[in-house]
């Protein structure tokens, strides 16, 4: 067996852990993360789990990377092989020259070998039988196990990994000292028996103090917190689910009157999709900040009532942690799938206001901007988030808060307007932004009106003349114009070349940023637009204008994103080239590498 | 076409209420149904019980579903603001609404269509979730505003106007809503002030969800084809559409009967139906033999009226949930986010 | 008061009918149309009613035209203002030169007189009340009375109206005597009282032979029956619901056994649509025809199931009778403003194939094309109509049927080939044309498979992969390029003007057909093309990228065919220019005329 | 990851049925969910039941929602078309199927969130329309595929993964297939092949909408906070996607009992339920009485098991229809089209 080719790198690899799901393996695998988190080295992981609950394979994707890049790479440098089922396929994914470990305690098959990868056996089975009772403790302690293998092998610091382990098992010391047990077992094998620490490894930095690794959606149901929202109603659905759990345990914590034990909130768990939206509609008319989070089957049985809330004009936050589709698709998989349902969502003639964060920290900030953005405008308003940003660990800077900043509450009469008002008419255009005053329930009589989602006049009155219909069509459209001034701005990053750009949305980010650096060490330099909402705003119209080539990169087959654009500004469709990727894995800066060079190639050929 | 409101002139003579205020200050709109119909009858007695008992109108929130019935509160309490929602899916809406302010009184009404086909589901939930409301099915059998398709409480052997027999059997909410657990069950009938006036006005009281089924006929879908008085029958060939071109002027239908008293009820198409008030004996407290009661008096064709089934103690939504007392709107920007303080110690858990 | 200019118009006037609804008008006002009709002049006839069932305006609009054009003309040449409560509106309407027909029984206001109009008062209440016994009767002959007058004022042949009179109350003679009794005293009052006939009037031609006024609703029912549908499922919803009424009644006619009462056909009433259209899968799964008629909302609520049915590839056929949107909107209003709901509709990357009928005749056709369509892509098809098409009377050449044609299922394995088959894989591209074969249930064993809307591989079964789900989506595009060539080609209409064109879908036709004339006779020559399907054939990129310029004429604000254009063709958006009409009444010729006429000054300006 | 199925290998010695087909053949793909699930047993149960019947496989449809539950048609006859639909919508999927084919048999597999939640008007609607199939719900009184959330049929009182304490009270698939004119109606536990084998095989051959209600304990998130057992509880701060990270190895829970006897059943987190068998005299023809019976024993916290109701004579929604007793399906070209000869005839309304 010729000797793997491998050079020293440290602090930038990437391990990837095969595991069974159901048998603990994604808290050693989130311990092992933290770990490198914690010795100040930038990391994020990545769960590729199966849409069931125990016994089908799952893998744990940790890159490591000094220089702080956050996508999928396309490398593996280190695979945890620990499911007999997918070895082969684990096997083949490791780049040459990386390792692979395994459970040496059942033989594996002969033909299972690659020359150009490093194989480390470790009896992790049968090590855990010989110092753990109990099926229990000794399926869970295997992975912890392997976990202390990889700490000595990648030189990780035990002090910081017996640290995370007493914090976790806060409550239990005696716990702590099991996993810790089954740490030194592992790291103990792993200096017997192999040559520590490997070329790949990590070294102590400083590079991720102020940072914490949170993911997308505990960072939304944050916002959510922050911004004042006091009803929440939803249906589970992955992978939006853990954004209500979130936000219930921060409300269980923050909104519950120690003494009286009274909630500051109300979360109804609906009896599907349409009734959670409906709930939300409903708080939202009698002004509570409302909100349910869902996924891609929520927002077509949402449908109705979205284009509802957009005719009456009712404030609502809907955040879509996309996953695959169509249709169930692979729940616990991401793409960028639902950009064209969010924004036309609905029969007839609709638009709706989108925001597209791009970790979890921008999941923090537009939870919040979106309530602002719903009540400023009334009008339903989605977060477009997807399952890499929501369920995986990001790394990212603290999150901050203004005390300063207040709720805009927009448009509301109050009850001294009222009484003072001489009429009040619901639908009418009094400042020419196309946004109208609203009245809220139980104020005050003279702001009562009926809202209805058939056709009404200015005044808020059942009509189905054809004049006062369009008259109101015709203002919402103006209304759509003043959000375009409302949304978040796009993010724009310039170089050099003036001539030819990229743009992506939401979650591309990382893989993108990671592609044009290696670009522009190939002397390649790009600009870069990231819109961050639609409507668009200007300055995307201006960003299309000023390249002769725009690179659209986005996770769907359809080029969802390069549609809206065409449609929604005036561009000339023919210098829009799609980048897509939909394979339901997160976008690899590798990908994006190769079809921008490819794209290059093809342009200067033509 | 535009929106009519009646005049609303005071008179001085008129009756007051507790408030000061008179039965007008509780009316609506101009009701575009037909002449005849029994909801309007059902809004007459909304209106007379909100009024007798001295409600705020502002502090009412009207919510319901598409329908003719769901039209109905544009024609009561004008003071109030309304939802009328999509179909079926009012009760969701009065969920969220109530969520956000347990303070305001909500009546809702539907029809037949809207909450028991569509809307079955919203409406099973709303009633497990002991939501505090009033909710009034207008329950005629048929999808008026559709033009006269069968619902889901359509009769066995009653005929459409097109002529078919519905041979399904019917969904009775009332049923239903033992099965789901409804804390206040109620039927009525539309003509029957004596008996809808209380019963509004108690399950406007009744904290929980009230539901009242009240039986309301439509006059203009129960036309049936091999009835003599009927237009539709004498047309052969011709456009379908056009059937249903005339609606003949009707009056509503009363009813006026005493408690354990059975009364037959004919109604605009030549039908009949039987109504029984439940006898003063009656137990409203006991699930199973209320079921048990109504069901019987079904199989012998008679709709067994007045409070069926009653639970006062039940916990609501809110109780259920450990809300603040003082409405979730009421809360301020202090009161709700937690400020920049809070963050270090939310954040730890993610380091 | 001086003489209104009128001018002889012969066949060649609009009468307009402001009723009330729930007084048998409209049953007069067809007797009115079918009377000219049946005096060989071609006719049209558009109800313009409202969301209630009594007591509210209604309105009946009928283009009595020898030139045969079947759009709005903008014009009111006669009003029948029987509304006392839109009598000021209606008397406004009236074109210069016109004439206004009203009961006079009770006096009307002095300040609503026009000089320009001919006001005719005839005491139609105090007539039918002489001569007539009961309420009933009244009512219903006061609106068989002014079609008598206006036989009188018109010319029209009292044979015809007493024939068709003997028609409809075939099993009731005395009925046919009391409404030919109204006729005759409308008569007799106008000869008496008024000068007959008018300068507008009717003269018999030859032109509807062979024709029928048919709604295009019937037409699609009747579309089903021949094309072999045994299941429909719906839930009843405006406009769309006379289709299955009309389908109801073709089968209980032709699918009944005499005999034994046995049907061969299932009609479900379902409990919502989100239902009818799992009825529909249900159905189409199991290997029969099956369909469902709706409007908007009812996409909204169908989408999750419509996107199901796109991955789990199961043929569907969904009639959308387009009414004004969004939400509830105006439901007795006509829109084109579901095209893009329908084309993307359901979360996820999907797109589904749409037919747009332009009138009743291709509603008819379509129908059966739509059958044809979704085994043989075993994809939902949708046919969008709208209130326009779906409920109005058109004028109609007699419907065809071509004895030889017979279905096309699509590729249906038989027991045989199941048999004979080593496997059945079934989501494999056997052909390259992205259309697998499909085994329906019951057959044979070996064609049982697991439908799913979850992850697939082409072998039918469960999958997670990236992989294995790539080449599923890439093949139902590769699908969706097949059914471009399987889609009815559009209508290309060319002149000798090459450079500038007017583009146009469904019920716009005859009003772009009669704008496109009046332009030609002020020497402005375009070329037009009328789609006919989407996707977009090959034929509708050619004619894009022929012309310098076209007008894309739709009924919606939001010019959703325009979008779809830009979207799913390579052409330059700035070539497009949208003319949008969306007030909820029929687009008429003159507002098209008046938008080109605009937008070509405008190009020359510029 | 692929698919799974099993080795099939021909056992010489196998009993054989009445088809000459084993056991073996009336097996699916090997199932996923978590050992000890108590819908694996159900998915046993079916089995044996459909074996023993001696169906012919291929003529079976298999339809479901989504859910674990619905994941199990994947499990049983392969040789079967499965229709595994969108989430709370297999009724009208099996509607339509049922309506297009009426000679196959129907087996519907739903969960409680899939039947009580978010499908609850459609399974209200099925049993309405009495159509021809037999629907199991394999009730967990959770969302398990979703990660253990409270299910509407989630006991007063239950503990969920995460802590929280169900306070609301259930929906209850019996008392509401009794309310909406279910036609077969029972309820039985996964564990209890006894009861529920012959209750599966009377359910497929009633001649219209038989539902089983079948407890099945969730292994997996029934776990408590504040059992000791519980791993969950030793964490604190930590990430809450992985509390479930960890599934606990279990077996599949039995039961065994006599007719009209109770049963006290131990769930995997150490909560318990009591089953009592409809005895020998209980008579399940009576709608009325049969509810306020079961409604008593739930009362007293006692699930009544057995075959509940039952009305053999209730016309399906074939009958209802009139539709040929051949199947839909299997009219042809000329059965279906009237052609061009009708057609003059048709369109004589319309001149
Ligand atoms: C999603 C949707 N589907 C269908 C309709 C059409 N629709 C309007 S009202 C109605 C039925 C109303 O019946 P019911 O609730 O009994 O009211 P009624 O008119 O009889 O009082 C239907 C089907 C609709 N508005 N929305
Ligand atoms: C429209 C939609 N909403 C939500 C989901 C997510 N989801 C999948 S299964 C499920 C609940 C399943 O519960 P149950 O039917 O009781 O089945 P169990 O897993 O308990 O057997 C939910 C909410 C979905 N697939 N589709
Ligand atoms: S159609 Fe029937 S329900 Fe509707 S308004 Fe008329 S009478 Fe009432
Ligand atoms: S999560 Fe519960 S219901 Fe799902 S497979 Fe596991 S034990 Fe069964
Ligand atoms: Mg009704
Ligand atoms: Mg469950």
């Amino acid at each position: 067996m010729p000797e793997p080719q491998s050079a020293e790198r440290i602090n930038d690899f990437v391990i990837k852990l095969a595991n069974v799901n159901g048998t603990g393996s994604a808290s050693a695998n989130s311990l092992l993360m933290k770990s490198i988190f914690r010795m100040g080295v930038p990391v994020v992981g990545k769960n590729f789990f199966p849409s069931n609950i125990q016994g089908l394979p799952t893998w744990y994707e940790i890159r490591v990377s000094r220089d702080g890049h956050i996508a999928r790479s396309g490398r593996v440098d280190i695979m945890v092989a620990m499911n007999a089922e997918t070895y082969r396929q684990d096997l083949s994914d490791v780049s040459p020259g990386g390792v692979l470990i395994y459970d040496s305690t059942w033989p594996r098959s002969h033909e299972l070998v690659r020359e150009d990868v490093t194989i480390l056996g470790i009896p992790l089975a049968k090590i855990c039988n010989e110092h753990f009772d109990g099926i229990r403790a000794r399926i869970l302690m295997k992975n912890v196990t392997y976990v202390g293998a990889l700490a000595a092998l990648l030189e990780l610091d035990l002090e910081v990994i017996k640290q995370l382990l007493g914090e976790t098992f806060a409550r239990k010391p005696k716990l702590a000292d099991a996993n810790m047990q089954a740490i030194h077992l592992g790291y103990d094998y792993a200096r017997d028996h192999f040559e520590c620490p490997l070329s790949l490894r990590v070294e102590s930095m400083d590079l991720t103090r102020d940072h914490i690794m949170i993911d997308g959606n505990s960072a939304a149901a944050l916002g959510c917190l922050y911004a004042g929202v006091t009803v929440g109603a939803w249906y589970p659905i992955t992978p939006s689910t853990s954004l209500m759990d979130a936000f219930r345990s921060l409300c269980a914590q923050h909104r519950t009157d120690a003494e009286t034990g009274e909630n500051r909130y109300c979360i109804v768990q609906a009896e599907d999709e349409l009734a959670a939206i409906g709930m939300v509609l409903g708080a939202g008319w009698m002004g509570a900040r409302a909100f349910t989070p869902t996924s891609g089957p929520g927002i077509s049985l949402m449908s109705e009532f979205i284009g509802f809330g957009y005719f009456a004009e009712i404030p609502a936050v809907i955040f879509d942690v996309q996953r695959v589709g169509p249709s169930t698709g692979m729940p616990t998989r991401t793409q960028q799938c639902d950009i064209l349902s969010a924004a036309y969502c609905s029969h007839g003639d609709t638009r709706h206001p989108i925001l597209f964060p791009a970790d979890p920290t921008e999941c923090f900030e537009m939870a919040v901007a979106a309530f602002d953005l719903a009540e400023r405008l009334q009008t339903p308003i989605f977060v477009l988030s997807d399952l890499d940003i929501g369920m995986n660990d990001w790394m990212c800077p603290l999150l901050q808060w203004d005390d300063d900043y207040r709720w805009d509450r927009g448009k509301v009469l109050s009850e001294t307007d009222l009484e003072k008002a001489e009429h009040f008419w619901r639908y009418y255009d009094h400042d020419g932004d196309g946004i109208p005053y609203r009245s809220l329930p139980g104020v005050h009589p003279k702001g009562a009106y009926f809202t209805r989602g058939s056709g009404h006049n200015a005044e808020g009155r059942y009509t189905e003349d054809a004049d006062e219909y369009r008259e109101v069509v015709d203002r919402l459209n103006r209304k759509f114009e003043t959000a375009a001034e409302l949304v978040p701005a796009p993010v724009v990053v310039n170089s050099a070349r003036g001539d030819i750009a990229v743009l992506s949305v939401g979650s591309c980010d990382g893989a993108v940023r990671e592609a044009l650096v290696l670009l522009g060490e190939q002397g390649v330099k790009l600009n870069y637009m990231r819109v961050k909402a639609f409507p668009f705003s200007g300055k995307v119209q201006d960003f299309l204008d000023r390249h002769e080539r725009v690179f659209v990169v986005e996770q769907n087959r359809d080029g969802q994103l390069r549609k809206l654009l065409i449609n929604e500004t005036t561009t000339d469709p023919a210098k829009l080239v799609s980048i897509l990727h939909y394979d339901g894995l997160p976008i690899g800066s590798d990908c994006i590498l190769e079809a921008i060079l490819g794209g290059l190639e093809k342009g200067a050929a033509a | 076409m535009s929106y009519m409101s009646k005049p609303r002139i005071a008179h001085p003579g008129l009756k007051k209420n507790a408030l000061g205020l008179t039965r007008r200050d509780y009316e609506g709109g101009m009701s575009t149904l037909c002449a005849g119909c029994g909801h309007d009858s059902i809004t007459a007695a909304i209106i007379q019980a909100c009024f007798e008992l001295a409600i705020e109108p502002h502090r009412v929130a009207k919510v319901s579903g598409i329908g003719c019935s769901s039209k109905t509160p544009a024609y009561f309490l004008s003071a109030s603001h309304g939802f009328n929602s999509v179909h079926g899916r009012m009760p969701a809406v009065a969920t969220g609404a109530n969520a956000a302010n347990r303070d305001l009184s909500y009546i809702g009404v539907s029809g037949d269509g809207d909450s028991l086909s569509i809307g079955l589901g919203q409406f099973c939930h709303a009633m497990r979730r002991n939501l505090d409301m009033l909710y009034l099915i207008e329950n005629n059998g048929v999808y008026g505003l559709t033009k006269g398709q069968f619902s889901a409480s359509a009769d066995v052997g009653s005929k459409a106007k097109r002529g078919e027999i519905n041979e399904q059997p019917p969904i009775d909410p009332v049923l239903t809503a033992l099965a789901m657990g409804g804390t206040f069950v109620a039927r009525s009938f539309s003509g029957d002030k004596e008996q809808l006036v209380p019963l509004i006005k108690a399950g406007l009281k009744h904290k929980g969800f009230a539901l009242i089924d009240v039986l309301s006929p439509c006059v203009t879908f129960n036309d049936h084809e091999d009835s003599t008085k009927s237009y539709a029958y004498t047309r052969q060939h011709y456009h379908p559409a056009l059937e249903t071109d005339f609606v003949r002027p009707a009056e509503e239908i009363m009813a006026d009967y005493d408690a354990g008293a059975a009364m037959s009820i004919e109604l605009h198409d030549g039908s009949m139906i039987v109504l029984r008030k439940a006898a003063q004996d009656y137990d409203p407290q006991n699930r199973g033999t209320a079921f048990a009661y109504i069901k019987d008096k079904l199989r012998d064709s008679e709709f067994l009226t007045g409070l069926l089934y009653v639970e006062e103690t039940a916990p609501d939504m809110h109780v259920l949930s450990h809300t603040a007392d003082r409405p979730l709107v009421d809360f301020g920007w202090e009161d709700l986010c937690p400020g920049s303080s809070a963050l270090p110690e939310i954040l730890k858990r993610y380091r």
